[in-house]
């Protein structure tokens, strides 16, 4: 089982590496405000895998706090976009 | 005071005079918060006994800021209708999710994006704000900002669809569980 | 019993990861942003869903499932706002950002 | 090789990545993205090193408040049009070899570490039971390096100081000029009505949770000043002017009943910061609360930024 748990973290990882890549690379910035969200679903579970996984229960505090701050990023990222000031 | 002031000019004019909530409204809305808050604690904690003292308090500081940020509303609410409601809202986001996962791996890309305007009966304000939270996570709309009118822009993976009677028949299902504050102006 | 359990929390967390793969494969071929949008959020949201579903057995006690099932409401409801936030700045700005 | 290390592998190779692509990114803001990218996966990365405070930490500082620091600076060089100001090659390239030798400075200490590692430990672990902690880490920052821990919240109100001190002397005492969402929406209302009250339930549990487990006053005051900013943002509240009267007490309250328990230690205890016997872990949870709220005040007028506008009457 906690081969398992942990394979499936690694695939989490690599799924959301992929899509970092994509959406990094690309050059619209809204395309780059996603990363945070992205880390939001994506990191959550990969902590919460880990968490299990290892027998850590602090772990899944990491979760919620990432799960937190992702999105208080992704509002501070669409806040303080390029453009924003001129469309008041 | 402060938080009308949030609403632009244009969402202003649709909004009715809200139904006055009455002292019990409040106390009921601030005891039933309260509850959730306490629910979430317990959860946080594993409901060890050495910390329910410090839940009580958590309990009653996040209260106090949820009464401040969205004064008690009347939300004439029903377990079983609310039950209805959670299991049809869990079965359209599987739906969504199962949905966007089949177009990704559709080797044609099957795709007909687009906007549509969707007419809410519900005037701007927190019950809305909440139908667009479930909007977003229903198969294939998303919606991006207020149009004209009562309207709402959403965007659609799938412009042929009957997008428009779809996100009708789930307001009237939104509307029939929290209560209808019908426009009275 | 624990075996039934065990095979509940394989198939749930496989069905996870794949669709945070399906999500993925979204963002990489998906035309515009808010398509791209779309697949993030709701493919996402259904894939951490799943693994959260799959690990319920797995944590000790009621509460312990009822933490972690808080965590994915938090991340949906806020993805599910935080959405509409960016899909408001694309729509403003036209498709191509 | 152990699943894990495939694990850990493919972690380093993907924070590596993105480190490379936020230095080499051209323009600010993408920049600001990718670091605060790279402050999220940082703190899974703390995790597999079985640091769970720092994951914490670094989850609050590197992913949330870090990044709203930057992106208010990258807001400001724009507004100033300072976006179009060329660095000239020497500046770049001195820039460039400093840094080098700051990642090389430390690459050096990381890759050859002495033979025997000195550690304290073993010994903190001996004598945790009699504070009545269960979290080796609150024990070394409230028991055993006490001063560091309460100089480090004196820095913080320094580093307040000197942002606020950037500001001319006409709008003194006025209001922060931290910039509010350029549209009204209600969608951004919604969440800042919605996540508040849930963080502050969240920063409570982070600073009670403490004293037994990871977690702390560091990490509960930057949910609840990412909260408020949160709810600044969103302009359901108002920034408030520096002058509030309730505003300065709370930004001093975690210092000043630290120092006062520590004073206290010199005639309870024989010694300053001390603690009397028995009393240790009540002490220590008073005096985290309190910083919990001076840390949030702290972090959420910093992030707020230099003072812009005279207060109004």
């Amino acid at each position: 089982m906690i081969s398992f748990l942990l394979g499936a973290a690694g695939f989490v990882l690599m799924t959301v590496a992929l899509a970092l890549v994509v959406i990094l690379r690309r050059p619209a910035e809204v395309d780059h405000m996603m990363a945070a969200q992205l880390l939001g679903t994506g990191g959550g579970a990969i902590l919460l895998l880990l968490a299990t996984a290892t027998e850590t229960p602090p772990i899944v505090d990491v979760a919620l706090l990432l799960a937190l701050f992702a999105s208080f990023a992704a509002v501070a990222f669409v806040r303080s976009a390029p453009g924003q000031e001129s469309e008041v | 005071m402060e938080v009308s002031s949030v609403m632009n000019s244009s969402e202003e004019q649709g909004r009715p005079a809200e139904p006055p909530v009455t002292g019990t409204g409040i106390l009921g809305s601030a005891i039933s918060r309260a509850a959730g808050f306490f629910a979430f604690w317990l959860a946080l904690t594993d409901a060890n006994s050495g910390d329910l003292a410090a839940g009580l308090a958590a309990a009653v500081a996040a209260t106090w800021a949820s009464l401040r940020l969205m004064p008690a509303e009347q939300w004439n609410l029903n377990p079983v209708k609310l039950a209805r409601f959670t299991l049809h809202f869990l079965r359209q986001s599987i739906v969504a999710g199962t949905d966007v996962a089949l177009r990704a791996l559709d080797p044609r890309l099957s795709l007909r994006p687009g906007y549509v305007v969707y007419q809410a009966q519900l005037p701007p304000g927190t019950k809305r704000n909440a139908f667009c939270a479930v909007m977003s996570l229903l198969p294939g709309t998303l919606p991006c900002g207020s149009a004209e009118g009562n309207g709402l822009t959403i965007h659609c993976l799938d412009v042929a669809a009957p997008v428009v009677e779809q996100l009708a028949a789930e307001e009237a299902l939104f509307l029939r569980t929290f209560g209808g504050a019908q426009r009275n102006d | 019993m624990n075996l039934a359990l065990d095979i509940f929390t394989v198939s749930a967390v496989s069905a996870g990861a794949l669709f945070f793969l399906a999500g993925t494969v979204g963002l990489l071929r998906f035309p515009d942003s808010l398509t791209r949008l779309h697949a993030l959020t709701k493919v996402d949201n259904l894939g951490l869903g799943l693994v959260v579903l799959g690990l319920l057995p797995q944590t000790n006690g009621l509460f312990g499932a009822l933490k972690l099932v808080s965590i994915w409401l938090l991340v949906q409801l806020s993805g599910a706002i935080v959405t509409q936030l960016i899909a408001g700045t694309v729509r403003r700005r036209g498709s191509n950002g | 090789m152990t699943i894990f290390a495939v694990f850990d592998i493919g972690l380093v190779v993907l924070i590596l990545g993105i480190a490379v692509s936020t230095i080499a990114a051209r323009d600010a803001f993408a920049a600001v993205i990718g670091f605060v990218v790279y402050g999220l996966l940082l703190s899974i990365a703390w995790v597999r090193l079985a640091a769970v405070d720092v994951a914490l930490t670094e989850a609050a500082i590197g992913g949330g408040m870090t990044g709203m620091l930057m992106l208010g600076a990258v807001a400001r060089l724009r507004f100033a049009g300072g976006n179009d100001i060329s660095i000239s090659l020497p500046v770049r390239f001195a820039t460039a070899v400093l840094c080098a030798l700051v990642a090389a400075g430390l690459a050096i200490a990381v890759l050859s570490p002495p033979d025997a590692i000195p550690t304290l430990a073993p010994m903190v672990m001996e004598n945790l039971a009699q504070s009545g902690l269960g979290n080796p880490v609150a024990g070394v920052l409230f028991v055993y390096r006490a001063l560091d821990t309460l100089l480090e919240k004196v820095v913080l109100i320094l580093a307040l100081l000197g942002v606020w001190s950037l500001a001319p002397d006409s709008v003194w005492g006025g209001i922060p000029g931290l910039r509010v969402y350029a549209r009204r929406s209600s969608t951004l209302t919604f969440l800042a009505q919605l996540l508040p009250p849930v963080g502050i339930v969240v920063a409570i549990y982070m600073c009670w949770v403490g004293a037994k487990e990871p977690g702390g006053a560091f990490q509960g005051g930057t949910v609840l000043a990412a909260m408020w900013l949160l709810v600044m943002i969103a302009g359901l509240k108002r920034v408030p002017s520096i002058g509030q009267p309730w505003l300065r007490p709370l930004l001093v309250v975690g210092p000043v009943i630290f120092l006062a328990i520590g004073l206290a230690g010199m005639v309870l205890a024989n010694a300053f910061l001390a603690y009397p016997p028995g009393y240790a872990k009540p002490l220590i949870v008073a005096v985290e609360v309190a910083l919990t709220l001076s840390i949030g005040v702290a972090l959420g007028l910093l992030a707020a930024g230099p003072l812009e506008q005279a207060q109004q009457q």
